[in-house]
């Protein structure tokens, strides 16, 4: 049973990820990433990880693509074709890529992996107990590097996005 | 007896060269003039007094003539062995030249005084003058080979300055350009026979080079390249610089041009004493050059001397310039010397060819320089050297013409003249040596009296020119040396020189050889003869002459084209072929090799650039490929 | 303070001095004052060390004073003087000093002009009394670059280029030059206690293998400021466009550095290699110094024409070297000296020429003995200088070189030699083409007639250069002797 | 664990979207299908991080939390791509890479 959804879960990320880079219609093209992205959370399911599967669906599903659709919205009129890569650089990429795939794979499957069975699932209480913790192991350190990270990417959006004028207009108004 | 005040002979120039060199601007010519003469009678009496004290009271001891070194002190070190002195040496030939070089520098700077006066150049003239001796004086008394190189590098300079007296002129510029060249490429010779020499016998010292019972002469050190020994490619090196200097063919060139000097310099430097230097080397080198590979390179420098002497009177037949006349004359006289050098043994009579060759060394300065001061004094009345411009100077010059006249029949080997005995010795030892050489030097001796004459008849006797205004006699200061030389011409003939000067520095006792001593006599007679009729009254004997020879006159006339031939291959393919292309060389291929080697760091740079493309996506398309590229190597590194 | 360090001191306290300089004048006058000093101390230098060497001083090095500069590495302030060092600053206090005198009037920024010939001048005496290679090769680069300033900025003509071209080259070569030295540097020890002095090194054998690669590469780091064929094309474009002081310096003092640097360092340190690389050198420096010559004959460029001259002379140096024996070395030094002195002579009376009359080419001259005579007697007495007329120093430089160089035997050495000696000819065939177009011969523009007379800063300048030459010229004995000396400790390790 | 299906087959899967990803990036002239390619990548590497986790080393939770992080920065990043773009666009009114050539100067 679990072996049937991975492989149509399988299908369904390759599928649409490979619609989201080819798709000339950039709208669709995030919805593709969507589908690809609920598919991964799938995975996470399926391997017990359901706090995680939880916050791909939230954050990534929920708020990366409707950001990119907003940005898409902004930038782009809904009825707009994007442009079409040259024959050459398809050609390259392509190469590139299956050439890239054969080299992983090749190195995938001559490394002897040993699997370990006792595998129990992950408590999402734990996961938030270690996340905090400051012992040996804990990783409040990367969360609090992270949430820093976020404060200023936030920050920085901010003030990118609002542009050059914007702020020196609101300058002149204050005066 | 202590002789280091001869260290004084050559001093004294220097020191008048320097006063008046430096202070040139300064000195009125009167005082530069007094200076000059002062000096150099100085000197004169310096070397009278040595010559006198050498020959007749301490030079012998038992029957040798020994060698004494004045003063001696060491200029530099090379090697442990090799190192240059600088220094006096007093032997026979060296007083003798000595005597010839003060002597005729004295007169020439009396003479001067009177032919340079008014010059603007006059205090230079005597500074270069004064150079001129000191550097003679150093080539004469040279201890050792690279002291006599030195002061003849030396006489080459002062030769250059004083022919490039006139710098305004063209082609007194390029007179002294080529005198200068054409000896110096000589001297290249010269110093490569030096450094052979030097380095196989491990010394410069003469008297050690020099020495019979050396090691150098008994031995004969050192290895043979392409068939002969390199002591004898040495000899003949340096036998190319004696060349050079004494205007030997082929590298004779340069003589006949150097007349673009004054004249007095010609009678000093290009007649009686520089241009002798290359016999001088020979003599002085003598018994290297007959002991070594059995006087191989002797019989080169009779050869040379031989065919010198013959090309030369033939070219001095054509010439119309005196001065040009007389120069192939010297070419011609000196070549004699250089036979008789040739021709020479060593011990006692064998050796009559070398005593013959240096007594007519002294007697040749003397009639030569008394030749070229007479002509000087021609030209000096006439304001030209061309023969055509003179005629029936007798009458306004009776000096003049008593005393060239004189000089004339020593150099034809008149009888009772100093000529007559030194060339007849030369014909003797010619004779004894080698037949064709003899007749040779016979030919030359009639030639020599034929143009001699020639040149005697054109300027003193046949039909006035239009002169622009009456030749006159020239000044005193002119006139003693002229007469002063003239007994000079006459007298030495009566000294017995083979008491004093021979190859082994024995006395000997030469003899005249009568039939051969009549024989000469004949020969110059009808050489007289000949320009007697030829030229005495205007006539086209001359013409027909011309025409008779044809072919051969315009040959002689040019010089037989040597000059040309020089000229091709020194301006079309030195100048023009190989340097040129050697400065293209450099432009094209050098340098802008270098700039192409900077143009191609530019370009690649440039295109090295267009892979920063600022496409994020091409980066990212080489950071795959790079990414792939390491993993594939990692996995098979193993 | 020890008598060495004077001359890196002196000369920065001068430029300390130029700083505050206002106008021509002054800093003219602190110029003056400064390379006076350095004369002064040179000349007192050679008095202390004829001195120390009578007290029985016989290392190699007197005067050495080691001061730890940078531990980790082991780079020392290492000094020391011989007689071939001590005559070498003569050369350049000299030089420097003549230089401020023809840049009496100089006309644009005169002060930078001062400072940045003094510097040079800096990184030439450090240069000559480094026995440390790294302190060896900070004091060339020092030296090296003020030419770029002084060039592009005072020279004339297509200036930038040259400027550019001769720094790209030196340094390309500094480049080669610092692998080599850092060769040196990690085979200096076998225990793992490097050093870059050079007498240390000399201690260390190091092992043939690694000479045969190390030797062309020092050599060559060094000889392409030496002129070495076929690296020389720098040398005429750059002086040609360089003020006069500045080609004076360069070709009297820079070019030395190679030769210096070459006999110091490449041979000393380096002789299994010199050795094998020997012959190969040999060739390219004969080539040399024909080719510069013969190239010297065709120039139309008084500059041209000198730089030519310089780049055969300079071959004469190497070739010296490369012979590998003692008289052919001490010829190579004499050579040195007396071709600074000589080319610096020449490059003085070039400039004072060209200030006349406004072109360098040899065509457009003529008679000019007539307009400026002591200038022009000058140049004929320079002219006979270099082409090796005795009594002057090149005369003396060059026999000693062809007497050291026919100490070799073989075939190969002998040729090379012959070929070399023909440089007497050619060099008085180019020698007297300028003397005869530019100065004798009939005056060709009537304007050169209002030519001023040469000046009193001139003729000193030009006095200052003529005097050694004539004094090497005539009594080379003691010089060659005190050289001589020298040399020894450097040919024992070459035997 | 997925029973029946081996880290092999999981690890395939993820390189397959991994080089889709790549694929995209390098072929897109848009900047926004760009940034879709980036997130696939992060993506294929995210789940790596767990796979790797859950087959090999089960009573660990390293790569959750690489998981989360990778989530986070994604999350951050795809902010701070896009007020880039939108002010790229403001600037040009384009979203193309061949545009944002010029901000190499």
């Amino acid at each position: 049973m679990e072996q049937i959804i991975f492989y149509i879960l399988a299908a369904i990320i390759i599928v649409f990820a490979i619609a989201a880079v080819n798709s000339r219609k950039i709208l669709h093209a995030v919805i593709y990433l969507l589908f690809v992205l609920v598919a991964i959370s799938g995975i996470y399911f399926l391997v017990n990880y359901n706090f995680l599967a939880a916050l791909q669906l939230a954050i990534y599903a929920g708020g990366v693509i409707v950001l990119i659709i907003f940005s898409v919205m902004l930038t782009h009129n809904i009825d707009s074709k994007l442009d079409t890569a040259s024959l050459t650089s398809k050609i390259i990429a392509g190469v590139l890529s299956i050439g890239g795939i054969a080299t992983t794979l090749f190195a995938i499957y001559t490394y002897p992996f040993t699997s370990n069975d006792n595998f129990k699932g992950v408590e999402v209480s734990d996961v938030g107990f270690k996340m905090l913790s400051f012992e040996r192991g804990g990783f409040v350190l990367p969360f609090e590097v992270i949430s820093i990270l976020l404060l200023a990417i936030l920050i920085g959006a901010i003030v990118i996005a609002k542009g050059q004028h914007l702020i020196e207009e609101e300058h002149k108004q204050n005066q | 007896m202590n002789f280091s005040y001869t260290i004084l002979i050559p001093l004294i120039p220097l020191f008048v060269f320097l006063f008046v060199g430096i202070l040139h601007t300064k000195l009125t010519p009167k005082i530069a003039g007094s200076i000059g003469v002062l000096g150099l009678s100085t000197t004169t009496l310096l070397s009278l007094y040595t010559a006198y004290k050498y020959f007749f009271e301490v030079g012998k001891v038992g029957e040798v003539y020994q060698t004494f070194i004045g003063a001696k002190t060491t200029w530099i070190n090379f090697t442990d062995t090799l190192h240059i002195d600088m220094g006096v040496l007093l032997d026979p030939i060296s007083i003798m030249m000595l005597v010839v070089v003060s002597f005729i520098s004295l007169m020439v700077h009396i003479y001067s005084l009177g032919y340079m006066k008014g010059e603007a150049g006059f205090n230079r003239y005597y500074a270069f003058l004064s150079l001129f001796t000191f550097s003679m004086y150093g080539l004469v008394i040279a201890t050792n080979i690279f002291q006599m190189y030195i002061f003849w590098e030396l006489v080459g300079v002062s030769s250059f300055l004083l022919i490039g007296y006139y710098y305004d002129k063209p082609s007194a510029v390029a007179a002294a350009k080529k005198a200068f060249i054409v000896t110096r490429f000589a001297d290249l010779g010269f110093l490569i026979g030096i450094l052979i020499l030097s380095y196989y016998a491990g010394t410069f010292d003469f008297q050690t080079l020099n020495d019979p019972q050396g090691a150098i002469i008994l031995n004969g050190i050192g290895g043979s390249f392409m068939g002969l020994s390199v002591l004898t490619w040495a000899l003949i090196l340096m036998f190319m610089g004696g060349a050079g200097k004494s205007a030997m063919f082929p590298l004779h060139i340069w003589l006949p041009d150097a007349m673009e000097g004054p004249t007095p310099v010609s009678a000093l430097i290009h007649a009686a004493t520089m241009v002798v230097a290359g016999v001088y080397l020979v003599a002085r080198m003598f018994p290297l050059y007959y002991f070594i590979d059995g006087g191989f390179v002797l019989q080169i420098v009779a050869y040379v001397g031989a065919f010198t002497a013959l090309f030369a009177a033939i070219i001095a037949c054509t010439q119309n310039d005196i001065k040009r006349v007389l120069a192939f004359s010297t070419m011609s006289q000196i070549g004699y010397m250089m036979l008789a050098l040739g021709v020479s043994g060593y011990d006692g009579h064998e050796g009559l060819g070398y005593m013959a060759s240096m007594f007519h060394l002294f007697t040749h300065a003397m009639f030569k320089a008394l030749l070229f001061l007479g002509a000087g004094s021609v030209i000096h009345a006439v304001h030209s050297n061309l023969m055509k411009d003179m005629g029936g100077l007798r009458k306004y010059m009776p000096i003049t013409n008593i005393t060239f006249l004189i000089a004339a029949l020593s150099i034809s080997g008149f009888p009772f003249t100093s000529g007559f005995f030194s060339k007849d010795e030369i014909l003797a030892a010619a004779f004894e040596q080698n037949k064709l050489l003899y007749f040779v030097g016979l030919f030359v001796a009639g030639l020599t009296a034929f143009y001699m004459f020639r040149i005697y008849f054109s300027i003193f006797w046949g039909k006035d020119r239009d002169y622009k205004h009456a030749p006159h006699e020239s000044p005193l200061t002119m006139t003693i040396p002229l007469i002063l030389l003239a007994i000079l011409s006459i007298a030495p003939g009566y000294i017995h020189f083979s008491d004093f000067i021979s190859a082994d520095r024995t006395s000997f006792v030469a003899h005249l050889d009568f039939p051969l001593a009549i024989t000469a006599v004949v020969t110059g007679l009808i050489g007289i003869l000949v320009a007697f009729v030829f030229y005495k009254k205007e006539s086209n004997i001359p013409e027909r002459a011309t025409k008779a020879f044809g072919a051969i006159y315009t040959w002689a006339y040019h010089k037989f084209y040597i000059d040309e031939l020089y000229l091709f291959v020194t301006k079309k393919i030195i100048f023009n072929v190989v340097s040129a292309s050697f400065a293209w060389f450099d432009k094209k291929v050098i340098d802008d090799g270098m700039i192409g080697i900077g143009n191609a760091t530019i370009n690649s740079s440039d295109k090295i650039k267009k892979l920063q493309s600022g496409k994020f996506q091409d980066y990212a398309t080489w950071f795959v490929v790079g990414a792939i590229a390491l993993v594939l190597y990692f996995l098979y590194k193993n | 303070m020890d008598i060495l360090s004077l001359f890196v001191v002196a000369p920065i306290i001068t430029v300390a001095a130029l700083l505050f300089t206002k106008n021509l004048q002054q800093s003219r006058v602190v110029a003056l004052i400064g390379s006076l000093v350095q004369f002064g101390m040179s000349i007192n230098l050679i008095f202390a060390y004829l001195a120390e060497r009578a007290t029985g001083n016989t290392s190699i090095m007197v005067f050495t004073k080691s001061v730890v500069w940078f531990k980790s590495l082991n780079i020392r302030y290492d000094i020391g003087a011989d007689g071939i060092t001590v005559f070498m600053i003569i050369l350049a206090s000299l030089v420097v000093l003549a230089g401020v005198f023809i840049s009496w009037k100089i006309k644009d920024l005169p002060k930078e002009f001062f400072i940045s010939l003094i510097v040079l001048a800096t990184g030439v005496y450090g240069f000559f009394i480094s026995l440390d290679l790294f302190l060896m090769f900070l004091f060339f680069e020092v030296a090296v670059i003020p030419m770029y300033l002084l060039i592009g900025i005072w020279g004339s003509g297509p200036k930038e280029k040259s400027a550019m071209k001769l720094t790209i080259m030196l340094m390309g070569a500094s480049a080669l030059l610092l692998v080599g030295l850092l060769g040196l540097y990690f085979y200096s020890s076998p225990d793992g206690n490097y050093t870059f002095n050079i007498l240390e090194i000399a201690k260390v054998n190091i092992p043939a293998q690694v000479q045969h690669y190390l030797f062309p590469v020092v050599f060559i780091g060094f000889a392409v400021i030496g002129a070495l064929f076929p690296f020389h094309t720098w040398s005429p474009s750059g002086h040609a466009s360089a003020p006069t002081a500045v080609s004076m310096l360069h070709a009297g003092v820079l070019m030395k550095l190679g030769g210096y640097g070459v006999f110091r360092v490449a041979m000393y340190l380096l002789p299994i290699g010199a050795k094998e690389w020997s012959w190969f050198f040999i060739i390219l420096s004969v080539i040399g110094v024909v080719y510069g010559a013969l190239s010297a004959i065709k120039q139309t460029d008084l500059k041209y024409i000198n730089a030519y001259s310089s780049v055969s002379h300079l071959g004469l140096v190497l070739f010296a070297l490369l012979m590998l024996n003692k008289t052919a070395w001490n010829g190579a030094i004499l050579q040195s000296l007396s071709h600074g002195f000589m080319t610096a002579l020449f490059f003085a009376l070039i400039g004072m020429i060209y200030e006349r009359a406004h072109t360098r080419d040899v065509r457009e001259l003529g008679g000019l003995l007539k307009v400026i005579p002591f200038i022009s007697v000058i140049y004929v007495i320079a002219g006979l200088a270099s082409l090796g007329l005795p009594g002057f120093s090149g005369f003396v430089a060059e026999m000693t070189i062809f007497v050291g160089a026919f100490q070799n035997v073989d075939i190969f050495h002998r040729v090379a030699t012959i070929l070399g000696v023909t440089v007497i000819v050619i060099t008085a065939v180019y020698i007297l083409r300028v003397v005869g177009m530019m100065l004798m011969g009939p005056l060709k523009k009537e304007e050169y007639r209002d030519f001023p007379k040469a000046t009193w800063y001139e003729k000193t300048g030009i006095f200052l250069m003529l005097i050694p030459i004539i004094i090497i010229g005539t009594t080379p004995l003691w010089i060659s002797d005190i050289i001589m000396e020298s040399i020894k400790p450097f040919i024992e390790r070459m035997l | 664990m997925i029973s029946g299906i081996s880290i092999y087959h999981i690890l395939t899967l993820t390189t397959i979207l991994f080089f889709i990803g790549v694929y995209g990036f390098i072929t897109r002239k848009n900047l926004i299908a760009i940034l879709i390619s980036i997130e696939l990548i992060l993506n294929a590497s995210a789940i790596n991080f767990v796979i790797f986790n859950t087959y090999l080393y089960p009573d660990m939770l390293q790569g959750v939390y690489y998981s989360i992080f990778i989530v986070a920065i994604a999350a951050a990043e795809s902010a701070l791509a896009v007020s880039i773009i939108v002010s790229f666009y403001r600037m040009l009114a384009s979203v193309d890479v061949k545009d944002t050539e010029t901000l190499k100067y």
